[in-house]
């Protein structure tokens, strides 16, 4: 058996659910974060495999790829920060406590 | 590469790491005040020297100097200066981190400036994530639980909004083998006729992620439940710079990318022309439900927020509908934007000033301001009128503008939607106004206002009833930023 | 006076008045509230200017060949194309005739109102509304175009509601008076639709056109038919026929002159001359004639009924004129133009003596209840003899005016109708009974009241002196048939062979015995007590009660319909409709838009990861949509 | 002209509000001079206007002392105002009631900066509306109306006064917002905003995108809202119950106007066939509005409301001229808006004298006031019998001439039947009325009432021009008839005259 296209995108895409399910499921900001980060390695996949099986001559999506890399570690750097400053006001990062604005 | 067609861009990015460093030596930090407006005036004007010079391309493609990007990146500084503008009276919450404030603000600025310009998916999403993390920091920068919470909220939201717009543009990218906006018009074409490229799902879902990730950005109904919580939050400047810079920006994004991509009616254009109407009409419907029964008025202009979102979409329905032989759809847009944010502006300025002295953003609390602050009350007054959208402000001809290209092409369900949501609207906007001039004033003392605020009232002011009464001159620079889609 | 008069002076007749009117109104009661009579002075001399030009007139008419005088009219409303009203007059006999009965009846009523009014605080309001009165009453009478007449008819009908409504701060008179606007309203609804039918028909509301056309046939039967009946239920408004005529009994809270003049001369006998006015339509539809016929008998009887059984002296006058108004219907129905017409000329002039005189007693005992009075021949004689003279005319007795009249009418019905002229024939024993139960009752044995009564100043005896001898000879004009032939219309059916060559015949003999018995019953029950009216009252007790509750119409009309059905049930019902369902609607899509904002505010937990899920959501909804419609 | 006489007389109070709120220091008998002398010229000037007016024949259907300039070119907007004969008479009813309610409002103290300076802006977009030849010019003048009447509703009515403006507002927001859709559909189909181009071509130069009926109907909710039109009228009562006496006035007298006006000028003009297909609904409603609003005016026991209640059942009258379609049911139909404007401007000013008076407005509790303030009950019983349309008064030219008019019109079928039912209408008004007049003025003086003032000088003068305004007309109608027909006989003529 040979690898396709399909098995990276069906790779990709059970990684962005994963991603996405724990996003939207665990408590703590921090594994939030975490899977956003699954997520965005998630569609670096795709990229990639795209890129090699539909343009191989080129390396657009690598490029793309290289620019998702660096724009998920500033952001991840950023939301850490933001976890702290939190924490240190509420002692807490449980997303489902921080619900001062509602309605 | 001719490095002058980015020179408003540099200057920018130059004056933000200036007001870093400055911001090491200067005492003063209202040094730092001026030169963020300098810089922002040097931009401009270099902006201004470009304008209506024949469209070009700059770094491989990754960017267009075209009317249509100058024209946001314009509105841009302008609302950039009116924030910093604002902010100064903002600035005892603010004290500490001047520096990074205004480096902030002028970086997020940057972002948007490259987002109106963008025509590459990659610059697009560079562009738009260089504004979203500032605003990130912006939004948290009181750093009180409040503000903190909403800095959270956002970062992790806008965080899974980014992965699904990236799916969505990698989905793109992998059926038509380009980035470049124009490239993929390109190969939608070629291949309409040879394979079943539009048949097989992919690219429409692909197109449906990234709906719905510039659909965060830009706050429309059902990506939009974060923006009430982070309005809330965010330090009233920064609500202010969300809800007017930001917004925008997404707008010039999703005009560029989806007509440049998406724009010939073989590819695709009726659907997202449908889906936004769709997304429009719930937007507008439930943006003006939900603002009815807030109390706190930074929220309630959220919603309204999302609202006028909702109106804006329209416009963005009637581009998709309409294909390519017309720009009302395009120019329409541009023309409510503008109207949109000098109404917020007005609005926001005027709140900033108030809440700095009541120490509270409860409408309840803006109870006789109409004898404490006649002016500011007057100001709001009229900026809550724009958004009405009642003459003789602008936000009338903006509405008539939008809604008369919707009506010419088959959207007449959507303009009486649109039309009767108005009048809602009017409910809530004129509680605000009936609380001021009706109500009994709390405190006997006026509400200070710095010369600074008061010239962002002015300026606000008279381009609201100038563009109301004679609209003449903005319709036509709108039509010719939008000139550049027409072929 | 040989010459013919002068257009303008025609004009003057009608304009006189309104000068009066609008003198009092802007320069007298404004500056000149103090000064008393004055306001009398210039009504009196405006109505006597009039009086003499409509005497002028009338000769100048006797010496024109065709009776007829053409003044040249004013331009009012034009539309071209759509509708052209003419300011014009129209000047024959009936017109003049008309005038002459107004001016001469408004004339007394104006200088006996200078000693009956005076020293009222509303004096010269009161000649404001009789100024107004009679310029609107004389406009009526001599405008050429139906639309103009009823402008002057609702005019007449507004000062009526003004000066029955006179002494406002009488909850009594306040009620009077919007009933007698209110139902003569009813009545005016079918005038109206009269005139838009005609309009409809002929696009025209010239009075002399419609006639032509009438005559030529050129209305169709069911048109001419509708109209004419629409313009009769305007009459029987006015004139207070039945079912309509329970304004006017209230209508006796005014001040007496103005009963006298308004209510029983001229304006509600303004129906009457309307249909004789437009009697060429009525002509020509014999089911509208025979209505006008029946009606009138009909009211005839049914107000004498009422008038035999009343208390209140004007409230009796007031059912005679009712029943007398039938008379004229009726007339007008059998015979002809002339024959309703010289009733009404003549009644004019006995009603308002007996209603003078009503107020002259009044003036001396201070009431109107006849059960508090008595005896009163011997105080006030003057009264007494021109009130006695008007009773014998209007009960018809040889050789006085009511006696012409009447008889003409009964000849009428007689040849026409068998079972009006028996009707006609017991109401004027009725008539008789009434009226000399009111003789006997106020002026015969002793005096019953507290009040020591006197007899009425001169300025009010005079008055009443020149319309007794107007109520002796007015019948006199058509002994020999001179009133007819001037009229004009129609065959005439009335005895013309002279002063004493009617009593050869019959009918006069039989007339003369009805009314000559109900006299005699009067004498018997209230003069010389032979017969007690109480036994008289308990025997026929079911007919008394019937007779003083007035049928019960009032209640009927007021309580039953009025307030029960319409008011309380009806409007009432709408009103609640009103705030409740259809406003109820408004303030509930309204309440329903808040509460669904608060139901979908929850969705807004606060819960981060449920913002996410929603941006999920959306996506699916619209990947799904758009497989399912893209 | 060379001289924009029409634009002065339609921006001269505009600009007296802005004099009034931004010049500091203004005492308040200062404010109200400025604010009368503000009204008094466009009034001098639209008498002129009136009487320079060409009545000839030759001119009917012309439009009079046009104004034009390019305005929003690239929507082909134009600033476009001029006066035929059918907006003529409004203009000169506007300015007088603007000048008169400023007499009106003599005793307001409460922020009387603030009051004029609404009320003058108030002026300025009704003189708008009935001036503007393009159609957005229109609806911006049309909205502007909103917010003056939301603030003069909310701060100086009585009652629940913040739940009625709120209500008045979103009620004519709604309408016009209906009206906006239908405006971008006329624009849409025929490129064109221009009214008079439009009306002369009808919808021949559209490209039918639209069918005609929805536009129709669109135009026709705005304008239906603000006559009021029966089901849409229950937010009428409310504004006026709760309305100073000054703005009950405008809104009764001027600014339902509007509604009446845009039927003819818009809904007619332009859609004749839609409007005479649809004509029997419309007729059936005006035949509810009449009967059905004397009916519940019956049994109101509010003073304004009362009289407010009266205004749907006159204004039904406006409706049934207006879809009769005939030339004389719209004469009629002006004339009703005229005459209708001056007589319930008069009653409401001369009610609220009543209740600013007797401090009471509930008509079960007064009575006998006639002895006590006999000028006001003279005052009020003329302006009562010109409501009943009682001849020499222009309320009976104006409802004969609808009556006339629509009886003989042959454009709708069954006609007859709508207007005798219509003519229960003045029979309930009569009713209404004299019961109104009984209850308050006559019957025995109360003593709670002893030594209430009457009319003073001031109060009395306004009254009287209004008294004057109405006899004039009632017993010389051809002042405004000769006018109007010039403005209608185009517009009937779609029906055959």
């Amino acid at each position: 058996m040979t690898l396709g296209l399909e098995h990276f995108l069906i790779l990709s895409s059970v990684l962005f659910a994963i991603g996405l399910y724990g996003a939207l499921s665990r408590r703590s900001a921090v594994v939030i974060l975490m899977s956003i980060e699954v997520m965005l390695g998630a569609v670096s996949i795709a990229m990639v495999a795209f890129s090699r099986y539909v343009v191989p001559a080129l390396l657009t999506g690598q490029v793309f790829t290289i620019f998702i890399i660096v724009v998920a570690a500033a952001e991840a750097t950023v939301g850490l920060a933001i976890i702290i400053a939190i924490y240190r006001r509420r002692e807490t990062i449980d997303v489902t406590k921080i619900d001062l604005m509602k309605w | 590469m001719n490095l002058e067609l980015f020179i408003p861009e540099l200057v920018l990015a130059g004056t933000a790491i200036a007001v870093i460093l400055l911001d090491l030596f200067v005492r003063h930090k209202g040094v730092l005040t001026a030169i963020s407006l300098i810089g922002i005036a040097v931009a401009a004007g270099f902006a201004i020297s470009l304008w209506n010079g024949s469209p070009q391309a700059i770094f491989n493609d990754m960017l267009a100097v075209d009317n249509f990007g100058i024209f946001f990146k314009l509105l841009f500084l302008f609302i950039a200066a009116m924030v910093i503008l604002v902010s100064i009276d903002y600035v005892n919450k603010l004290a500490r981190f001047q520096g990074e404030y205004h480096a902030l603000l002028l970086f997020a600025t940057l972002g948007m400036m490259l987002m109106a310009a963008a025509t590459d998916l990659i610059s697009v999403f560079v562009s738009l994530e260089l504004t979203a993390i500032s605003f990130y920091l912006l939004v948290g920068f009181l750093k009180d639980n409040r503000s903190t919470e909403s800095s959270l909220k956002y970062i992790l939201l806008g965080g899974v909004a980014s992965a699904v717009l990236l799916y969505g543009m990698a989905l793109t990218f992998g059926f038509t083998g380009e980035t470049q906006l124009a490239g993929i018009t390109r190969s939608i074409q070629e291949t309409t006729a040879s394979s079943s490229l539009l048949a097989s799902p992919g690219l429409v879902f692909g197109l449906v992620l990234l709906i719905a990730g510039f659909g965060f950005k830009i706050a429309a109904v059902p990506f939009h439940m974060w923006a009430p919580d982070v309005y809330e939050g965010a330090p009233t400047p920064v609500t202010l710079y969300l809800s007017v810079g930001s917004k925008v920006a997404g707008f010039a994004v999703i005009l560029r990318v989806f007509f440049s991509a998406f724009g010939l009616p073989e590819a695709l254009s009726i659907d997202w022309g449908m889906a936004f109407a769709v997304l429009s009409a719930v937007s507008i419907t439930l943006g003006n439900i939900l603002a009815i029964q807030q109390s706190n008025i930074k929220r309630m202009l959220a919603y309204s927020g999302i609202a006028h979102s909702g109106y804006i979409m329209i416009s963005l329905a009637t581009t998709g509908l309409s294909g390519s032989a017309e720009v009302i759809g395009q120019s329409s847009t541009l023309f409510y934007v503008v109207a949109f944010a000098l109404a917020d502006l007005a609005a926001f300025a005027a709140i900033i000033a108030i809440s700095n002295k009541a120490n509270s953003d409860l409408i309840k609390d803006y109870s006789g301001m109409g004898k404490r602050a006649p002016v500011l009350a007057l100001v709001l007054t009229l900026g809550l009128i724009s958004l009405t959208g009642l003459p003789p402000a602008a936000g009338f001809i903006a509405k008539f503008y939008i809604f008369s290209g919707a009506a010419a092409n088959g959207l007449l369900w959507l303009v009486i939607i649109a039309v009767l949501n108005s009048a809602i609207s009017a409910f809530y906007y004129l509680r605000v106004a009936k609380l001021m001039w009706l109500g009994k004033p709390s405190g006997e003392s006026g509400v200070p206002s710095s010369p600074a605020l008061r010239l962002v009232l002015a300026i606000t002011c008279i381009g609201i009833l100038l563009f109301g009464i004679a609209p003449s001159l903005l319709i036509k620079l709108a039509e010719m930023a939008a000139a550049m889609f027409a072929f | 006076m040989e010459a013919i008069i002068p257009n303008s002076l025609v004009w003057m007749i009608f304009l006189l008045p309104l000068i009066s009117f609008v003198l009092i109104a802007l320069f007298i009661k404004p500056f000149l509230n103090n000064s008393p009579r004055i306001s009398g002075y210039i009504t009196i001399s405006a109505v006597a200017g009039s009086l003499i030009l409509s005497l002028w007139l009338l000769t100048s008419l006797l010496n024109t060949p065709s009776h007829e005088l053409i003044i040249p009219d004013f331009n009012w409303l034009i539309i071209e194309g759509s509708i052209n009203i003419h300011l014009g007059l129209t000047i024959d006999m009936l017109t003049v005739i008309m005038c002459i009965v107004v001016t001469t009846v408004s004339l007394m009523v104006q200088i006996y109102s200078q000693g009956y009014m005076h020293g009222d605080p509303g004096y010269h309001r009161y000649y404001v509304y009789m100024s107004l009165f009679t310029t609107a009453m004389l406009g009526l009478v001599m405008v050429d175009n139906l639309l103009l007449m009823y402008v002057f008819w609702e005019l007449v009908g507004l000062c009526s509601y003004l000066l029955i409504g006179f002494w406002f701060h009488r909850p009594a008179a306040a009620r009077a008076a919007k009933k007698a606007f209110i139902v003569t309203r009813l009545g005016d609804f079918g005038f109206l639709a009269a005139i838009l039918v005609l309009f409809f028909s002929k696009g025209t509301l010239d009075v002399s056109q419609l006639h032509g056309y009438a005559v030529a046939g050129a209305i169709g039967s069911a048109t001419l038919t509708w109209a004419a009946i629409g313009i009769f239920l305007g009459a029987a408004g006015k004139s207070a026929q039945f079912p309509l005529h329970v304004w006017l009994p209230d209508a006796m809270e005014g001040p007496t002159p103005v009963s006298a003049l308004i209510h029983a001369a001229t304006m509600v006998a303004a129906g009457v001359f309307l249909v004789a006015r437009m009697f060429p339509l009525f002509e020509h539809s014999p089911e509208a004639l025979s209505i006008v016929a029946y009606i009138g008998g009909f009211t005839a009887i049914f107000a004498a009924t009422m008038g035999l059984v009343m208390n209140d002296i004007k409230r009796v006058l007031a059912y005679s004129t009712i029943s007398q108004l039938g008379y004229m219907m009726l007339g007008l129905g059998v015979g002809g133009v002339a024959i309703g017409i010289f009733h009404l000329f003549n009644h004019a002039f006995f009603k308002a003596l007996l209603f003078l005189g009503a107020g002259s007693v009044n003036h001396g005992t201070k009431t109107f209840d006849m059960r508090f009075m008595g005896g009163l021949r011997k105080v006030m004689p003057w009264t007494y003899a021109t009130f006695l003279i008007a009773s014998l005319s209007i009960a018809g007795i040889w050789p006085l005016a009511g006696f012409w009249s009447k008889d003409e009418i009964l000849a009428s019905a007689l040849s026409e109708n068998t079972l009006l002229f028996v009707l006609s024939m017991i109401t004027v024993f009725m008539t008789a009974f009434y009226m000399f139960r009111v003789v006997f009752m106020t002026f015969g044995g002793e005096y019953r009241g507290s009040e020591k009564p006197h007899e009425s100043p001169p300025v009010m005896v005079v008055p009443m002196v020149v319309l007794a001898v107007l109520a002796v000879v007015s019948g006199w004009f058509n002994a020999t048939g001179g009133f007819s032939h001037l009229l004009g219309h129609g065959e005439s059916h009335s005895f013309t062979e002279g002063f004493f060559g009617i009593l050869s015949h019959p009918l006069p003999w039989i007339s003369l015995a009805m009314a000559g018995s109900g006299i005699l019953l009067a004498y018997a029950m209230y003069s010389a007590k032979w017969i007690s009216p109480h036994r008289i009252a308990w025997f026929f007790r079911s007919l008394y009660v019937l007779f003083s509750k007035k049928y019960w119409m009032d209640e009927l009309y007021e309580d039953a319909i009025g307030q029960r059905l319409l008011s309380d049930r009806l409007f009432a019902g709408m009103k609640l409709l009103d705030s409740k369902v259809i406003d109820g609607a408004v303030n509930g899509v309204a309440d329903t838009v808040v509460d669904i904002g608060n139901s979908v505010r929850r969705a807004q937990s606060g819960q981060l990861q449920l913002y996410g899920l929603f941006i999920i959501l959306g996506v699916l909804a619209i990947v799904i949509s758009l497989l399912i419609w893209g | 002209m060379d001289f924009n006489c029409l634009s002065i007389i339609i921006f001269l109070p505009v600009a007296g509000a802005i004099v009034i709120a931004m010049v500091p220091g203004l005492s308040a008998r200062l404010i109200r001079y400025i604010a009368a002398v503000f009204t008094f010229i466009p009034l001098v000037l639209s008498l002129v206007l009136f009487c320079a007016f060409d009545r000839s024949a030759g001119m009917a259907g012309a439009v009079q002392f046009q104004e034009m300039a390019a305005w929003i070119e690239p929507i082909n907007a134009d600033y476009h105002i001029g006066v035929d004969g059918l907006s003529m008479p409004l203009v000169l009813l506007t300015a007088l009631l603007g000048f008169l309610v400023v007499l009106i409002s003599w005793k307001v103290e409460l922020r009387v900066r603030e009051y004029f300076a609404w009320l003058l802006l108030l002026e300025t977009s009704i003189l708008g509306v009935f001036c503007s030849l393009d159609l957005l010019l229109f609806f911006i003048f049309w909205e502007i109306e909103v917010i003056p009447m939301y603030f003069l509703i909310s701060i100086w009515g009585a009652g629940r006064k913040e739940y009625s403006a709120i209500k008045y507002v979103i009620y004519t927001l709604f309408g016009s917002a209906l009206m906006l859709a239908g405006i971008l559909c006329i624009y849409f189909s025929t490129g064109s905003l221009d009214m008079i181009e439009l009306s002369q071509s009808g919808l021949a130069m559209a490209q039918m995108v639209i069918p005609a009926a929805p536009m129709f109907f669109l135009l026709l909710a705005g304008f239906a809202v603000k006559l009021p039109v029966f089901p849409l009228h229950t937010w009428l009562p409310d504004a006026h119950t709760d309305a100073p006496t000054a703005v009950s006035v405008v809104l009764a007298g001027t600014l339902i106007k509007m509604g009446g006006y845009g039927m003819i000028r818009i809904c007619l003009s332009i859609f004749p066939d839609s409007a005479q297909q649809y004509a029997p609904l419309l007729l059936a409603l005006a035949t509810i509005n009449i009967v059905y609003g004397a009916a519940v005016t019956l049994r109101q026991t509010d003073l304004k409301r009362l009289i407010a209640y009266s205004s749907i059942s006159h204004m039904g009258f406006v409706l049934l001229g207006i879809f009769a379609l005939g030339e004389l049911s719209l004469v009629g139909a002006s004339l009703q808006m005229f005459s209708h404007g001056i007589i319930t401007g008069l009653l409401f000013a001369v009610t609220g004298l009543v209740m600013h008076n007797t401090g009471e407005r509930n008509i079960g509790k007064l009575g006998g006031l006639g002895k006590q303030m006999p000028a006001i009950a003279a005052i009020f019983t003329i302006g009562g019998i010109a409501a009943m349309g009682v001849p020499a008064t222009s309320g009976f030219i104006a409802e004969i001439s609808v009556f006339l008019g629509a009886f003989v019109s042959k454009a709708v079928d069954g006609l007859h039947i709508y207007t005798i039912i219509s003519m229960l209408g003045i029979l309930l008004a009569a009713a209404y009325m004299l019961l109104l007049i009984q209850r308050v003025f006559l019957g025995p003086v109360l003593k709670k009432y002893s030594g209430v003032k009457d009319a003073d000088k001031l109060e009395f003068c306004y009254c009287a021009v209004f008294i004057i305004a109405i006899i004039l007309v009632g017993v010389y109608p051809m002042v405004l008839t000769d006018v109007i027909n010039s403005g209608i006989a185009p517009v009937a003529a779609f029906w055959g005259g």
